[in-house]
């Protein structure tokens, strides 16, 4: 990569910080949530010392997970809000998909599929935390009912954002130039111009 | 010196059958409520036998001493004062684990080898392997497993299975003083339990029957009941305990069908990603720039 | 950080390769299903009776060790005796927590004395605290000791101290004791058959 | 108990009366469910509470506390005047056709002879009459007046059932149905046994509650048989054993009464005890007294027992007076004792009225401890707050705590309450420096001997003369004592009826009481025991637990006193001609040259039937008694006395003779009387009971026991509760005259408010077992509450019915 005095900042270091450690958190939680999940999986629990350990750190974890992506949702929720434009791109995300994305509308800072995901880890987020206290046996106690219930939202839920964060992941590989941007903090001009035209032109102002 | 382990019919978190060629003889027990006193012997000797000692509590109006299961109290004695039509009766049911043949506990554990079911129909816990996810609790119909402060494992009524592998009862079993215990083969104890049935009738309680729960598979506890259309009025015994549809949702099919999801997930993007090739900048845009940077 | 598509296989392959080596190589040691050692194996079993209530049911109790001469025999466990005939090697709950009985915090394991007007316990020999007892009763005896009553017929009676006697004791531990207070001339003696 | 806890499961009906099986002796309780399982059996409890045996009963009756005599006074009415008695038996094995001296009266609840400044009968007519040869008269056709047959129908009349109801506080459907339960049995091969325990002894009339039923099961047939008798429940596991050898002041070993004051020589001493048979051709084997006294002093004090200084009878102390645990304590409240032994004993816990004991203890100059575990009794010079309140500055006694080993840690033999003796063995050594019973006991005896030896003392013979031949005098072999109480040849004894023939050679073990001698030729410590260890060894310790006749005698299981005989009175299961009167429980049977069967017979074994011995060999008349004679304190025949706190201000059975309110020879001494509580401030009736969880005051010391049943309660009807604003579970005050306690109130079903004589009576039920040591919950002393008066015969205090008064706490 060939820094470019011109290039644009996407995040601050303090946003990629609080990025990485909700990636960071969200890589345990899903390798220990996992081994619980599906006997498959099961051998994950050795990454964490053990069975008992993956139970006790899951939810300290799942803890620090919510707090960090509570933290991001406060910078970006404005961001994150939904306009016509964002409509009109989902409705069109066909396109985008195959990769013909010269005629999609153009974009602010996020478009409509970012937006998407955003709102849809935040639900998640909050559901798991939600249903990971009724299931934190160490220190709670609630109605077995309950608890059932907790379980199958927690799996549910973990599920939906497993997928998500991978699509997530995924998109940030498949759409080249993006990477950086939680690395470094720079996108290229001509990246931003490309994927999100309106952006660039409130930050360069042409 | 480790003994002999029992067949293992069915492991928590295992994916793959047990060795099952040997044919294991189904044991149960049998509570026969009819004459059983609440002299709470098999509570003194399953906690002498299993080396568990219960901290000493106070009375809280009732018989019930401990209140409740726990860790460290796998059997207990509940009383129930029921009156009807100016008849008076003292129901008292030894409460533990029923040992059932489709364990919603195993069902809903995730460590492998935590809880085993052996052929013989014991379900049996091995706290060694026990993570203290507490997911037996959710799994259980009858409300039997109990998470200790202590060590965060979970523990309950083993069925004495270290004495049933070498031979001998259950120590409840053998203590019992009116012999409302039995220990046998399970057809031995159904045999039994009818041979009680008709007894109770002949006196006078009409809808005796045997408790042998078929949603949960049958038990390897049964009870026989004087008032088996009404199990409720024994403290809360479940008229027809069964697993959770929770627990079968989260516990049967939505395992496969998400790990399916998450796997096509993450070989479609694969597949994206070959099929369609990274989407790069576009050439003119870059251009574009240069050009404007030159100016 | 440009991800080639050569270095987004590589990542692939890795990724896959690491989780299938912990699987496979870091993988816990399979469990080993295994039920509690009966733990009387090899016990010392001895035929006891309980010694609560009038059933006086059969027991048979365990202790470690062999009786060889360096193994001090600790008693594990109690069960009934399944001999009996009365029992049947059942248990009440008494019975069945005869361990804590035996092994209870309670019990008393030396002699002891209480002196006048102190508020506390002393450890005393064996010796001493025979000799003590002895002298009171020999001082009590000499002194309160009845010949005759006052019509004159030979009593022969120690009527100031008096013996509650164990219904726990054996019945060689009753004999001796009914023997000998008798031949004291002890008549204030009662157990607890009355109450 | 007559019969023994196996042949429980031979009965068809199961009386349970005055106990509580289920709760104090489960394991025995489980010869009753067996007869309910296998031979469709009837379980019947009548009690003031509906308790774990009520639990698993065919039915249940209610009655008030201390109203026994009353309800089976009107069972005896009932069986009387609807004829459902087993006729042929009556008239053969009970007195029912003697003729009672003609004087004999009863008069509105007094007998005839009653001297109200003694509070004691004179009981000259209480007896038969006599025929010139001695014999007593009897009528055969059971119709004199006279005779006891027609006095009991005449006694038992005034019990109706509405009386029944009116003083127990019974529905009268349900008396009237527990009549029918207890008459089916009348049918010759049908039997009900009765268990009974504390719920009959611990009142003032308890010997007579247990004299109602023998009644009743003389009417029905029911002695003698399997599956039948009066089966009293004992309390400790060697209870029996312990009151075999007479570990109390009336008797010495196997029930030989004790000399007295009275007895001022040997001769008058023996005469006094050794009875006349009142009917011709009746064994009357108390006649044989000398024979087992002599021997008994030949095993105490060897040669220096010898026919010169009459088997030394004058080292025997004579009983100066009453001489139980109330009267001891009475005593020593009045500083006329000075020292004390509780050998495994907890007075301060177990005897009424806990401030009494207490301050009689703090008036003795010593104390002595043999025990396990730190009793209540041997810190009751310590403080403990309200549950034992206490300046031990103020208590000047000097107190010994010694420690005992217990059973575990013991060898020796133990009686069960079905007479059965089992030999156990030791497992391990006690915790530190403990001892057993007999090391302690030979301890200070040797301690003293030497003392007297040296210094000389009062009255020194009898000590220095003890047989004490045991191979480590100061640690006597439990096997050794055993066959020192078992006895043996002291010479050739030679057969009474073939001249030359030697039934045992000098040094033998006795095999049977049979061949005991009262010329000094024979020792034996106790001759019920003898047998136990024969020449063959420790009969024991036998262990074949077989049973060929299915009805559970196990005759090779250990040893029944007498004579290894499992059912007493089994001469009275076949008719006079000596056919089982139920062919399919044959115990015993006449087989044409002498007597035989499962059990060991109950008579002279070549008794052919038509000599007409009868089964009752114990009793000079041979027979069983309806009609008791002298030989109890309170009448020949039970009467309903009130107990002495009653919430009833007379007594419905004599409302207008104050006299008979209460009964009138109980003892009461000074101070306890005044002790009493009315009605009017303590308007309950309390009673003590035992829990199953729990042993007395052992287990409180038992974590498992402590963990099963934590805390003191007490026992409250939902209405009562109610009415006092009570909730379930919270602190509660129990008072009586005498002292209060706290506890947690127990609301609950199973004690309901009983209708008696106009009046509503709440019962408040108060489990014992509490107390300051242990590791139980700390508490009260449930005998604190309890009143210091006892029965008229035996001096059991009246545990089960009292006054209290309930208020919140």
């Amino acid at each position: 990569m060939i820094r470019n005095p011109k290039d644009l900042v996407r995040y601050t270091p303090e946003e990629r910080a609080n990025h990485w450690l909700g990636g960071i958190c969200f890589i345990l939680l899903a390798l220990s949530g996992l081994a619980f999940f599906h006997p498959a999986f099961w051998p994950l629990t050795q990454l964490f010392g053990g069975g008992v350990w993956a139970r006790i750190l899951h939810p300290f974890i799942g803890l620090v997970m919510a707090l960090s992506f509570l933290s991001l949702f406060l910078r970006f929720r404005a961001l994150n809000a939904m306009t016509p434009v964002d409509k009109e791109w989902l409705s069109r995300m066909r396109e985008m998909v195959d990769g013909n994305d010269h005629n999609m509308p153009e974009q602010g800072k996020y478009n409509g599929g970012q937006k998407m995901m955003f709102w849809a880890i935040a639900v998640c987020l909050l559901l798991l935390v939600v249903s990971g206290i009724l299931l934190w046996r160490a220190y709670f106690t609630f109605p077995v009912e309950l608890v059932r219930l907790g379980a199958v939202i927690h799996a549910f839920c973990a599920v939906v954002m497993i997928c998500t964060i991978m699509v997530h992941v995924y998109a940030a590989i498949w759409v080249k130039g993006t990477m950086r941007a939680m690395w470094h903090g720079t996108v290229t001009r001509a990246w931003a111009k490309q994927h999100h035209r309106v952006w660039y032109r409130q930050v360069t102002g042409k | 010196m480790a003994l002999q382990s029992l067949d293992i019919a069915r492991s928590s978190a295992t994916t793959t059958p047990p060795p099952s060629v040997r044919q294991t003889t189904e044991v149960a027990k049998l509570i026969d409520v009819s004459t059983c006193i609440g002299c709470k012997a098999c509570q003194a000797a399953c906690m002498e036998w299993n080396d568990i000692r219960e901290e000493i509590g106070t009375c809280s109006g009732v018989y019930d001493n401990p209140t409740n299961l726990t860790e460290n109290s796998w059997t207990v004695m509940r009383f129930a004062e029921v009156e009807e039509a100016g008849k008076l009766e003292w129901l008292i049911r030894k409460d533990g684990c029923m040992h059932c043949a489709d364990p919603g506990c195993l069902k809903a554990c995730p460590a492998p080898g935590a809880i085993l079911q052996y052929a013989n129909g014991i379900v049996d816990f091995q706290e060694e392997y026990c993570i203290g996810c507490g997911y037996c609790v959710t799994g259980c119909p009858f409300n039997i497993p109990r998470i200790s402060q202590k060590d965060g494992k979970a523990y309950k009524c083993t069925l004495c299975s270290d004495r049933v592998a070498v031979g001998q009862a259950p120590a409840c079993i053998k203590s019992c003083p009116t012999g409302a215990l039995q220990f046998g083969s399970k057809e031995q104890m159904r045999d039994y339990a009818e041979h009680r049935v008709v007894d109770l009738k002949e006196r006078g309680f009409k809808e005796a029957g045997i408790y042998d729960p078929q949603g949960v598979g049958g038990t390897h506890v049964m009870y026989v009941l004087h008032h088996a259309d009404r199990p409720q009025l024994y403290n809360g015994l479940p008229a027809d305990p069964g697993i959770s549809p929770l627990v079968h949702l989260w516990k049967g099919f939505a395992k496969p069908l998400a790990t399916v999801a998450m796997a096509a997930v993450a070989l479609g993007s694969l597949y994206h990603y070959v099929t369609k090739g990274p989407n790069e900048v576009s050439k003119e845009l870059e251009d574009e720039l240069e050009k404007e940077d030159a100016l | 950080m440009e991800v080639t598509r050569r270095q987004f296989f590589k990542i692939c392959a890795s990724g896959l390769g690491g989780s299938s080596i912990a699987m496979m190589g870091f993988s816990p040691t399979p469990a080993l299903a295994e039920v509690r050692s009966f733990k009387l194996a090899r016990a010392t079993e001895t035929r006891n009776m309980c010694p609560y209530c009038s059933v006086s049911c059969g027991v048979l109790i365990y202790s470690s060790g062999d009786k060889s001469k360096n193994a001090k025999a600790d008693i594990i466990h109690i069960e009934g005796d399944p001999d009996n005939p009365v029992n049947r090697g059942s248990l009440c709950p008494k019975g069945a927590g005869l361990l804590d009985m035996v092994k209870s915090p309670n019990r008393v394991k030396f002699p002891e004395v209480r002196e006048p007007g102190s508020n506390e316990w002393k450890r005393i020999s064996w010796d001493d605290a025979i000799s003590r007892i002895a002298k009171h009763m020999k001082a009590d005896r000499d002194a309160n000791f009845m010949l005759q009553n006052k019509d004159g017929v030979t009593v022969n009676r120690w009527p100031t101290t008096g013996f509650l006697a164990s219904s726990a004791a054996c019945n060689e531990a009753g004999y001796l004791t009914v023997k000998t207070l008798r031949a004291l001339g002890v008549t204030a003696l009662d157990t607890q058959a009355r109450i | 108990m007559t019969n023994h806890w196996v042949d429980i499961k031979n009965a068809d009906v199961i009386l349970v009366m005055g106990g509580n099986p289920a709760e104090a002796h489960p394991c025995g309780f489980k010869w009753v469910i067996e007869a309910k399982k296998t031979r469709k059996a009837k379980l019947v409890v009548v009690d003031p509470r509906f308790n774990r045996t009520a639990a698993v009963a065919d039915f249940y009756a209610p009655l008030r506390s201390g109203t026994d005599i009353a309800f089976l006074g009107g069972v005896i009415n009932f069986l009387l005047s609807s004829g459902k008695i087993h006729h042929d038996y009556v008239k053969a094995y009970t007195n029912a056709s003697f003729l009672i001296d003609e004087t004999f009266a009863f008069d509105d609840g007094i007998f005839s002879g009653y001297n109200a400044e003694k509070r004691s009968y004179g009981k000259d007519s209480w007896k038969y009459q006599l025929d010139k040869d001695g014999y007593a008269k009897v009528d055969e056709t059971l119709q004199d007046p006279n005779c006891v047959f027609q006095l009991l129908k005449k006694h038992y009349s005034r019990y109706t059932p509405e009386i029944v109801a009116q003083v127990c506080g019974t529905p009268k459907e349900a008396f009237l149905k527990v009549c029918e339960y207890v008459a089916e049995t009348a049918a010759p091969n049908k039997t009900m046994t009765n268990l009974y325990a504390l719920g009959w002894t611990e009142h003032t009339v308890g010997s007579q509650n247990i004299r109602c039923m023998a009644i009743i099961q003389q009417l029905l047939g029911n002695m003698g048989m399997a599956g039948g008798g009066i089966n009293a429940l004992r309390g400790h596991a060697n209870v029996q054993g312990i009151t075999d050898f007479a570990l109390y002041a009336q008797n010495l070993p196997g029930y030989l009464s004790a000399p007295a004051d009275a007895d001022v020589d040997f001769k008058t001493f023996l005469e006094k005890r050794t009875p006349k048979p009142l009917r011709p051709g009746q064994m009357n084997f108390p006649q044989n007294f000398p024979k087992w006294h002599t021997s008994l002093m030949k095993a105490w004090f060897g040669d220096a027992a010898n026919k010169e200084n009459d088997f030394a009878y004058h080292y025997l102390p004579k009983l100066g007076g009453a001489s139980d645990v109330l009267s001891i304590f009475d005593q020593m409240f009045q500083g006329k004792m000075n020292g004390f032994f509780c050998q495994g004993f907890n007075p301060l816990a177990s005897v009424a009225n806990k401030k009494k004991v207490g301050d009689a203890l703090a008036k003795l100059k010593y104390l002595v401890i043999i025990d396990p575990l730190a009793t209540d009794t041997s810190e009751f010079w310590k403080s403990y707050g309200e549950f034992n309140e206490v300046d031990p500055a103020k208590v000047p006694t000097e107190v010994f705590r010694l420690p005992a080993s217990l059973f575990a840690e013991q060898t020796g033999s133990y009686t069960n309450s079905g007479r059965v003796v089992q030999w156990h063995w030791k497992a391990a050594d006690g915790p530190g420096e403990t001892r057993d019973d007999t090391e302690i006991i030979a301890a200070l005896f040797l301690k003293l001997k030497e003392m007297y030896a040296k210094d000389g003392g009062a009255f020194p013979e009898p000590i220095q003369k003890l047989a004490w031949a045991y191979r480590q005098p100061a640690k006597p072999a439990p096997e050794e004592v055993l066959m020192e109480i078992n006895g043996k040849a002291l010479a050739d004894l030679e057969d009474p009826k073939e001249k030359g023939k030697i039934l045992v050679k000098a040094g033998e073990q006795l095999g049977t009481f049979g061949v005991l001698r009262d010329d000094g030729s024979t020792s034996c410590g106790n001759w019920i025991y003898c047998g136990t260890w024969s020449q063959a060894g420790n009969n024991t310790a036998k262990r074949d637990n077989s049973d060929p006749s299915g009805l559970g005698q196990t005759l090779n299981w250990g040893y029944a006193w007498p004579v290894n005989r499992r059912i007493i009175y089994n001469r009275a299961s076949c008719d006079p001609a000596g056919k089982p009167w139920d062919a399919k429980r044959t115990v015993i049977k006449w087989l044409g040259d002498k007597w035989g069967g499962s059990d060991v017979p109950d008579m002279r074994p070549d008794a052919k039937p038509e000599e007409g011995v009868m089964p009752f060999i114990m009793n000079p008349e041979g027979v069983a008694r309806l009609f008791s004679r002298e030989l109890m304190a309170d009448g020949p025949f039970p009467e309903h006395y009130e107990p002495f706190e009653t919430p009833l201000d007379k007594n419905p059975l004599h409302p207008n003779n104050p006299k008979a309110f209460s009964n009138p020879a109980a003892r009461v001494y000074k101070g306890d009387m005044e002790a009493f509580g009315k009605a009017k401030d303590f308007p309950y009736v309390a009673t003590t009971y035992r829990l199953t969880e729990h042993f007395h005051y052992w287990t409180k010391h038992s974590h498992i026991n402590a963990v099963l049943q934590p805390e003191q309660f007490v026992e409250i009807g939902e209405e009562l509760a109610k009415e006092k604003g009570i909730a379930n579970g919270s602190m509660v005050k129990v008072r009586s005259n005498r002292g209060f306690i706290r506890a947690v109130a127990v609301v609950t079903k199973r004690i309901k408010a009983l209708d008696v004589d106009g009046k509503k009576v709440h019962t408040i039920g108060i489990p014992t077992h509490f107390g300051f040591k242990g590791a139980t919950k700390p508490g009260f002393i449930a005998n604190t509450l309890t009143p210091v008066v006892g029965d008229a015969n035996v001096q059991t205090p009246e545990y089960k019915a009292f006054l209290v008064n309930l208020e919140r706490a």
